[in-house]
């Protein structure tokens, strides 16, 4: 019993932390349709800055804030120069935004070094407790609250305000969307760096997860969160949700039980849920 | 004989049953109109009929063969044609290019890979002459997507046409098309109607052409069949006139 | 149309003259490598354009068709005995398992749009790379392995030669299959495929066919690339490669088979040109930000890739000609 | 009455296509003023020109005494003009409430009401109220597509052939609704149905090969079978 | 052009000794590749006093990036050998890289000298004569860390990743720790690029060994949860090599742990090492040489020392015969190219990592020196 609630526990964890990497793209990808190969570069960049001004200010919540302004300043920059231009085309998405990409992670190297950064949590959130055998690791808690709270942040704004609805319309027709007197140029832009926001986000919140962050984590996790959005249902909120804890809590069992699968665990979930369950675990209701 | 019958046919979307037991039966060479007020099913009919959607009940027959079960592609090939209400034409392609993919699929070149396909002079000869009949050998290069409104209906015809079917299945043909031009559409459908011998089935909004062409005219309200007869007994059902016609057209028929 | 058919016909045939005289007055044979690698990858992203611009298939797994032909090359020739039968007989293999691999990622996911189906390919290249890391016995792993070429494709200048000869070989074959009757529906399927459907076209069968002939033609790429290399490791099942096919085809234009080869060029002559520089100067020694910089001016000034764009400068050109003695008011 | 909109010689390229070449009308406040001509002349461009999404290379567009040309299109709306698309630009996978709120430009008390009145007037889409827009019929779509223009306090709304693909009795209505708004709404209007454009029509000008080629008030055009046979091919 | 052919014999009256690198100087292991050029550089200038000279000869190095791509890796080899006509080879930062390239110096005849890539294989199942390797490989690491931590009667779980690098490791290691009369309870495999790594651990924990020994490389690390999870208040004792410094800061969790480290810069005792840090130190702005960075040195080192040997003689057999069991001075202490499969046989370290007043990341601090002899690895071409 022990077993399976630690099991559980950090299998939830680690599905909130992806979670978290996918919100972002849950938005840009999801419900904005942009195949955003980049996206896993604003989320190295969040890391990076993030931890970098936490190692300055001895600040998690600094740290936490200068990713989520990084964040936000790139999304605008991106969608600006670089999303602007190519809505609507995912072919020249694919080449634009892998152009980016290459830019974004080599100028990391840039400015902070070919080196990996370490990262630990802070004083506060460091350790574990130790319940009979039950080994709460006190991140790992501050990840599924963080989570949590995102999504019902992210939610509620969706859902009472229609934003979510003048997004989706404005990818199926745009012109309409204009026709009805929203700058959909501008609702595109700022969802777009809530998107990134969210990225960066992900991003210095891992940080102390891993206790590392490298140039290249970007392209790593953005496979993954492509996978997560895929799984969960394009531009469902709660799909994402549900498909990050499925693959956090696969993950944690299957490297349990059938440790032999492990390296495939993802694809086969993936697999699976395409075969079966074609337009995603959640679609977006309409 | 009937060419075209359906027993029973239903579907179901959720809870909404949007045909409901359907069964009628079409005579070869019969020119049928089918009119009913909006959502009365009568697209989801012919979505049924020619394959897009497969029934939660009941039966299609073509010249008695159950072909329920059957693609798109199959029933294209056995002989249903159809045109669509929303237009429905390959956007990036030539008007050309897509008369010439009607034809092709018709003289079923389907599978060649080496040779060129405009070394098939006979499709390409027939494609013109199709884009001819419909007026738009001005727009033969156009890419379809370029087209305005009732220039893709046009083009929506020819490809009907060019496939060739013994039974065509005309989704508001005329919707949106020039006042000037509609009669000529109608020219042409009648003259396949009486040389080519086609089974025709037509959905229209436009009463006086229904009234013109049709042999026969069904009624569909709310997915049900509510009368199949003769033109001048329709429009004698209180029904037909009170909710579908209203007033507009008592006027114009008297 | 004739017309610009025949001159690109005729600039074809003088690129092709001078890719064969090249050796004989070039004696610099990393040029000639970099040719070959041009040649293996432009038929890998010739491949990729029969999904992507001619079906309208996007494939984030082309890779493991790739992997499938680098693997069966790799394993048969260390396995066996370097020579040219058993090249050909890994070659076959590799059709084999890539057509019947593509046959069936076909039925099983091309009833999927087109997000989930790209999908679903990563997820299968994905587990070709777990297998390929896994199976160690076979494939030795992550590391992998080198074995030997046959004799007759040592010589590098003899093994340009037969890529050069397949590349315009599958280019031919690829270019009739795509003029053709049925290669016609595969462009109505990418349109609307509802559509060509309705119109009689068993769907179904057109997109096995383009993935299954896409599927060992790239399996063919990675038998090259695998004797290229003598060499052959899990790298070749990886999103890299499937991005390289996609790049490349996207540069150069999708849906015009050339572009695939002249995106091949462009990216493999730019990354030689960027690398060398960053040799030399230290600007240049963060040159992935300049090949970044390539890749989204690419997009800004060829939005249809390069041969794409060309043809439509090309055609606009010629329309307003066309148009200006009947409608006089076009303005130039 | 005042002149509402006034579009002056306007010209318009898609690409490198020329396809107005000339436009000229004028619509008075209060008053329904049709738009003729066969296919392809270029009713919907002029349309599309007036509400930015074909942008105008010369000529001008004066509405309420202000220039609009090139503005962007949502500016363009946010003056009060609405629009009934050719394609009825129905968001397919947003359901027909979802439809409406995009189109929602206020919650306040008229739009309650204008929102009340439009369900009377198309009863079928409260019915379908929570059904995709994409899974409607032909017909469903259309009024969905005029519903979403009424729902906000327009002052002038385009309306491109809204009777095709309405059943009789439906194209009626729209008819009665068109001139019951007629007090607080001008109308620009786009049709083929010549019963439906001679009835509500006050003023018409007629598009051919991109240029206006003749307009006046409708009751002339009734009556004058020559121009009718000459322009619009009936007699 | 004659080096084409392969005929390197007549190449020995060139003014020159050419020297081309491949490494990794752009992409995932750029600092490793950066690290090897500037060993190298700094070896050259060592090994001839400045002069960069030797026998008589011109040393003119050129430097390609491989980025880690195997194909790269081929083309920029094969550059260096046509165009830049080098007369050794050196590299590559990565294993697969390596592997791709060792054909070539077969076709070429020309010596490559392998630094700093660790598989097995290299100097196994795909040696030829033309490959020597200064740097260690998994085997020693393996037995290495075996050395530090095993004896009769110790239990030891390990952790290592799901891949070639893991496998070969575990295997390596369990073949020296049972020698020395350890038992190997459990074996753990990890995907590399996960981030939840608790599941692992916790088999790790029911095993109940005495250590867990962890074979890990790259950025994603496990040790953060090694320490989440307790496992050194359950009595299990951690051991590892001790990485690069920019992963050593990651390790602060793991500070009393007893392992082995291939380098760091305090830990050999030699005069060539003092010069090292001091060179280093006043090249590159007051930083310390790092892991690899002796490898290039001693890569420099050995192919000068080779000429020297020959007084200036590049034709390979010469040499081959010249390195085979050749011994050379590097940072590292006393290098021998072992006779059979060219390994160079080389000191490690076994160390225990400590904090240290003002250095940011936990230091290795020296046992006793692991002596070539002792880390030998066996024999497997
Ligand atoms: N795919 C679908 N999913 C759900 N409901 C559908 C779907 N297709 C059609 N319907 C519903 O079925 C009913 C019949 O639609 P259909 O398109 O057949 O009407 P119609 O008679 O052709 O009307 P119109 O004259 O307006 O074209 C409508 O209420 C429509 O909303
Ligand atoms: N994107 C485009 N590219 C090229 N030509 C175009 C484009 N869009 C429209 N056209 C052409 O412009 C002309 C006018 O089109 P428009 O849609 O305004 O006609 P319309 O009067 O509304 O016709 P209809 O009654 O058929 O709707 C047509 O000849 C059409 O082919
Ligand atoms: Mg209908
Ligand atoms: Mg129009």
């Amino acid at each position: 019993m022990d077993l399976i609630i630690n099991l559980a526990l950090n299998g939830l964890a680690t599905g909130m932390l992806i979670f978290l990497l996918a919100a972002g793209l849950t938005l840009i990808f999801g419900l904005m349709d942009v195949l955003n190969f980049a996206h896993g570069g604003l989320f190295a960049w969040g890391a990076y800055s993030g931890v970098w001004l936490y190692a300055l200010t001895d600040s998690f919540v600094l740290g936490i804030i200068g990713a989520v302004v990084t964040g936000l300043i790139l999304g605008m920059v991106t969608e600006k120069f670089i999303i602007q231009p190519v809505y609507g085309n995912h072919v020249q998405q694919i080449l634009i935004t892998l152009g980016f990409m290459l830019i974004l992670s080599e100028l990391l190297k840039v400015v902070w070094g070919p080196n990996q950064l370490s990262a630990r949590a802070p004083e506060y959130l460091a350790g574990s407790w130790v319940i009979g055998d039950v080994i709460i690791i006190k991140y790992r808690l501050f990840i599924i609250a963080t989570g949590l709270f995102i999504f019902g942040v992210v939610q509620l704004i969706l859902k009472k305000t229609k934003v979510g609805l003048v997004v989706r319309a404005g990818v199926m027709n745009k012109e309409m969307v204009e026709a009805f007197g929203i700058n959909i140029k501008k609702v595109f832009m700022y969802v777009f760096m809530v998107g990134s926001a969210l990225a960066a986000l992900g991003g210095i919140l891992l940080a102390p997860y891993s206790g590392v962050i490298y140039a290249e984590m970007g392209m790593e996790f953005a496979i993954l969160a492509f996978i997560v959005v895929v799984i969960g249902g394009m531009g469902s909120f709660p799909g994402s949700l549900f498909a990050a804890i499925l693959v956090g809590m696969t993950g944690s069992f299957m490297t349990y039980y059938v440790p032999e699968l492990s390296l495939a665990v993802n694809m086969i979930l993936m697999a699976l849920v395409l075969i079966f369950r074609p337009q995603g675990l959640f679609t977006v209701k309409g | 004989m009937a060419i075209l019958e359906t027993k029973d046919l239903t579907i179901k979307f959720g809870g909404h049953t949007a045909v409901d037991n359907v069964s009628f039966t079409v005579p070869e060479k019969e020119f049928k109109s089918i009119i009913g007020p909006n959502g009365a099913g009568k697209t989801t009919l012919f979505n049924l009929l020619s394959g897009q959607l497969k029934p939660t009940g009941g039966d299609v027959y073509l010249k008695g063969r159950n072909v329920t079960k059957l693609s798109p592609a199959k029933r294209a090939r056995l002989g249903i044609g159809r045109s669509f209400q929303i237009t429905n034409v390959f956007p990036n392609l030539t008007v050309l290019e897509n008369v010439r993919l009607a034809v092709q699929s018709k003289r079923g070149i389907r599978y060649i890979m080496h040779r060129n396909k405009s070394s098939f002079r006979e499709i390409m000869d027939e494609a013109h002459r199709l884009i001819g009949l419909v007026m738009l050998t001005k727009k033969t290069d156009f890419l379809a997507v370029n087209l305005a409104h009732g220039e893709k209906r046009k083009l929506e015809i020819a490809m009907l046409l060019a496939l060739d079917t013994e039974i065509l299945l005309l989704d508001e043909p005329t919707a949106g098309m020039s006042l000037e031009e509609v009669p000529a559409i109608l020219d042409v459908i009648r003259k396949i109607k009486e040389q080519e011998s086609k089974t025709i089935v037509l959905i229209e909004h436009k009463m006086d052409m229904i009234m013109d062409l049709s042999d026969s005219i069904m009624v569909l309200f709310n997915g049900r069949l509510l009368a199949d007869d003769h033109p001048k007994e329709i429009m004698k059902n209180e029904q037909v006139q009170s909710a579908y016609l209203g007033g507009l057209y008592d006027e114009h028929t008297a | 149309m004739k017309i610009l058919q025949s001159r690109s016909n005729m600039f074809m045939g003088i690129a092709l003259l001078i890719l064969v005289l090249f050796p004989l007055f070039n004696d610099s044979r990393s040029m000639m490598i970099l040719l070959t690698q041009i040649f293996i990858f432009g038929i890998f992203a010739m491949s990729y354009d029969l999904l992507l611009g001619y079906t309208g298939i996007v494939s984030f797994g082309h890779a493991m068709f790739f992997g499938i032909g680098a693997y069966s090359t790799g394993i048969f020739l260390d396995r066996m005995e370097p020579t040219m039968m058993w090249f050909f007989i890994s070659l076959l293999a590799g059709f084999a398992v890539a057509g019947i691999v593509s046959y069936i990622v076909g039925l099983l996911t091309l009833r999927l749009k087109s997000h989930f189906y790209a999908m679903l390919t990563l997820a299968f290249a994905g587990l070709f790379l777990v297998l390929a890391e896994k199976w160690r016995t076979l494939t030795f792993g992550n590391d992998g392995f080198t074995f030997r070429t046959p004799d007759f494709m040592k010589d590098r200048m003899t093994f340009y030669f037969a890529c050069l000869a397949v590349m315009a070989a599958v280019y031919f074959i690829l270019k009739r299959f795509t003029q053709s009757p049925a290669g016609s529906v595969l462009q109505a399927i990418r349109e609307n495929e509802q559509r060509a459907e309705s119109l009689g076209f068993h769907v179904l069968h057109y997109k096995i066919i383009a993935s299954v002939i896409a599927g060992v033609l790239a399996s063919l790429a990675g038998s090259l690339y695998a004797i290229s290399l003598r060499f052959v490791n899990t790298s070749v099942f990886t999103m890299d490669i499937t991005l390289d096919a996609l790049l490349m085809t996207i540069i150069g234009g999708v849906g015009t088979l050339i572009g695939a080869i002249i995106g091949a060029g462009l990216i493999e002559f730019a990354h030689h040109w960027l690398t060398e520089l960053a040799g030399t100067y230290p600007i240049f020694e963060r040159w992935i930000i300049f090949f970044g910089i390539l890749y989204i001016l690419a997009v800004m000034f060829f939005p249809a890739g390069i041969v794409g764009s060309l043809r439509k400068i090309g055609s606009k050109k010629k329309t307003v000609k066309k148009h200006r003695p009947e409608e006089k008011k076009i303005a130039g | 009455m005042s002149t509402l909109l006034k579009v002056e010689n306007i010209e318009t390229y898609i690409g490198q296509y020329h396809i107005l070449q000339g436009v000229s009308f004028e619509v008075k406040k209060g008053e329904v003023t049709v738009l003729l001509g066969r296919n392809g002349a270029g009713k919907t461009t002029s349309l599309r020109s007036i509400m930015g999404l074909t942008p105008p290379s010369s000529g001008k567009i004066i509405y309420k005494g202000e220039e609009i040309q090139g503005l962007p299109t949502f500016k363009t709306a946010d003056k009060g003009i609405g629009y009934v698309p050719e394609d009825q630009g129905i968001f397919g996978d947003l359901t027909v409430e979802e439809n409406m709120k995009v189109a929602m430009r206020k919650q306040d008390v008229e739009t309650k009401d204008r929102m009340n009145w439009i369900i009377d007037l198309f009863p079928d889409l409260k019915k379908f109220w929570k059904k995709a827009g994409g899974n409607l019929s032909g017909g469903q779509k259309q009024m969905l597509s005029i519903a979403r223009a009424y729902l906000n306090d327009n002052d002038l709304i385009l309306i491109d052939e809204p009777s095709k693909g309405l059943a009789p009795i439906v194209v009626e209505k729209v008819m009665e609704s068109i001139v019951e708004m007629k007090e607080r709404t001008t109308i620009l209007l786009v049709e083929q149905n010549f019963i439906m454009a001679s009835k509500i029509g006050d003023r018409f000008y007629i598009i051919d090969d991109g240029k206006t080629v003749h307009d006046g008030q409708m009751e002339m055009l009734v009556k004058d079978d020559d121009m009718k046979k000459k322009y619009l091919g009936i007699a | 052009s004659e080096s084409s052919s392969g005929s390197g014999g007549g190449s020995s009256d060139k003014e020159t000794v050419k020297v081309g690198v491949l490494a990794s100087l752009t992409g995932a292991l750029e600092s490793y590749g950066k690290q090897t050029q500037r060993g190298f550089e700094l070896g050259l200038e060592y090994a001839t006093d400045g002069t960069m000279e030797v026998a008589g000869k011109k040393i003119e190095v050129v430097f390609e990036d491989t980025e880690t791509k195997p194909e790269v890796a081929v083309q920029k080899a094969t550059k260096l050998l046509e165009e830049d006509e080098v007369d050794f080879l050196v590299g590559s930062s990565s294993s697969g890289d390596t592997l791709a390239v060792l054909p070539l110096a077969e076709e070429y005849e020309k010596i490559m000298v392998v630094e700093p890539a660790v598989a097995d294989s290299i100097t196994g199942s795909e040696f030829n004569p033309y490959i020597f390797r200064t740097a260690r490989n998994s085997s020693q690491d393996a037995v290495a860390g075996a050395a530090a931590i095993a004896k009769d009667g110790v239990k030891i779980a390990t952790l290592a990743p799901d891949y070639s690098f893991g496998r070969d490791g575990v295997a390596a290691f369990k073949g020296a720790a049972e020698k020395l009369g350890a038992e190997v309870v459990h074996e753990e495999y990890a995907d590399p690029a996960a981030t939840d790594f608790t599941s692992n651990i916790q088999k790790v924990i029911e095993a109940k060994p005495d250590y867990l020994f962890v074979i890990w490389a790259g950025a994603n690390s496990p040790w953060n949860q090694i320490a989440d999870m307790k496992l050194q208040d359950k009595g299990i004792k951690i051991s590892t090599g001790a990485p690069d410094i920019a992963a050593l800061s990651a390790m602060e969790p793991l500070v009393g742990m007893e392992g082995f480290s291939v380098y760091y810069h305090e830990l050999p005792d030699n005069e060539i090492n003092d010069w090292l840090v001091e060179e280093h130190k006043k090249k590159y702005d007051g930083e310390v040489p790092d892991l690899f960075t002796p490898g290039g040195m001693s890569a420099a080192i050995s192919i000068v020392e080779a000429i020297k040997k020959t007084e200036g003689d590049l034709d390979p057999d010469t040499l081959i015969e010249t390195m085979e069991g050749m011994s050379f001075e590097t940072p590292k202490g006393k290098m021998t190219f072992r006779e059979e499969d060219h390994q160079a046989l080389q000191t490690l370290y076994a160390i225990r990592l400590e904090k240290k007043e003002g250095v940011p990341y936990p230091v290795p601090v020296l046992i006793r020196e692991l002596s070539p002899e002792e880390t030998a690895p066996p024999i497997m071409n």
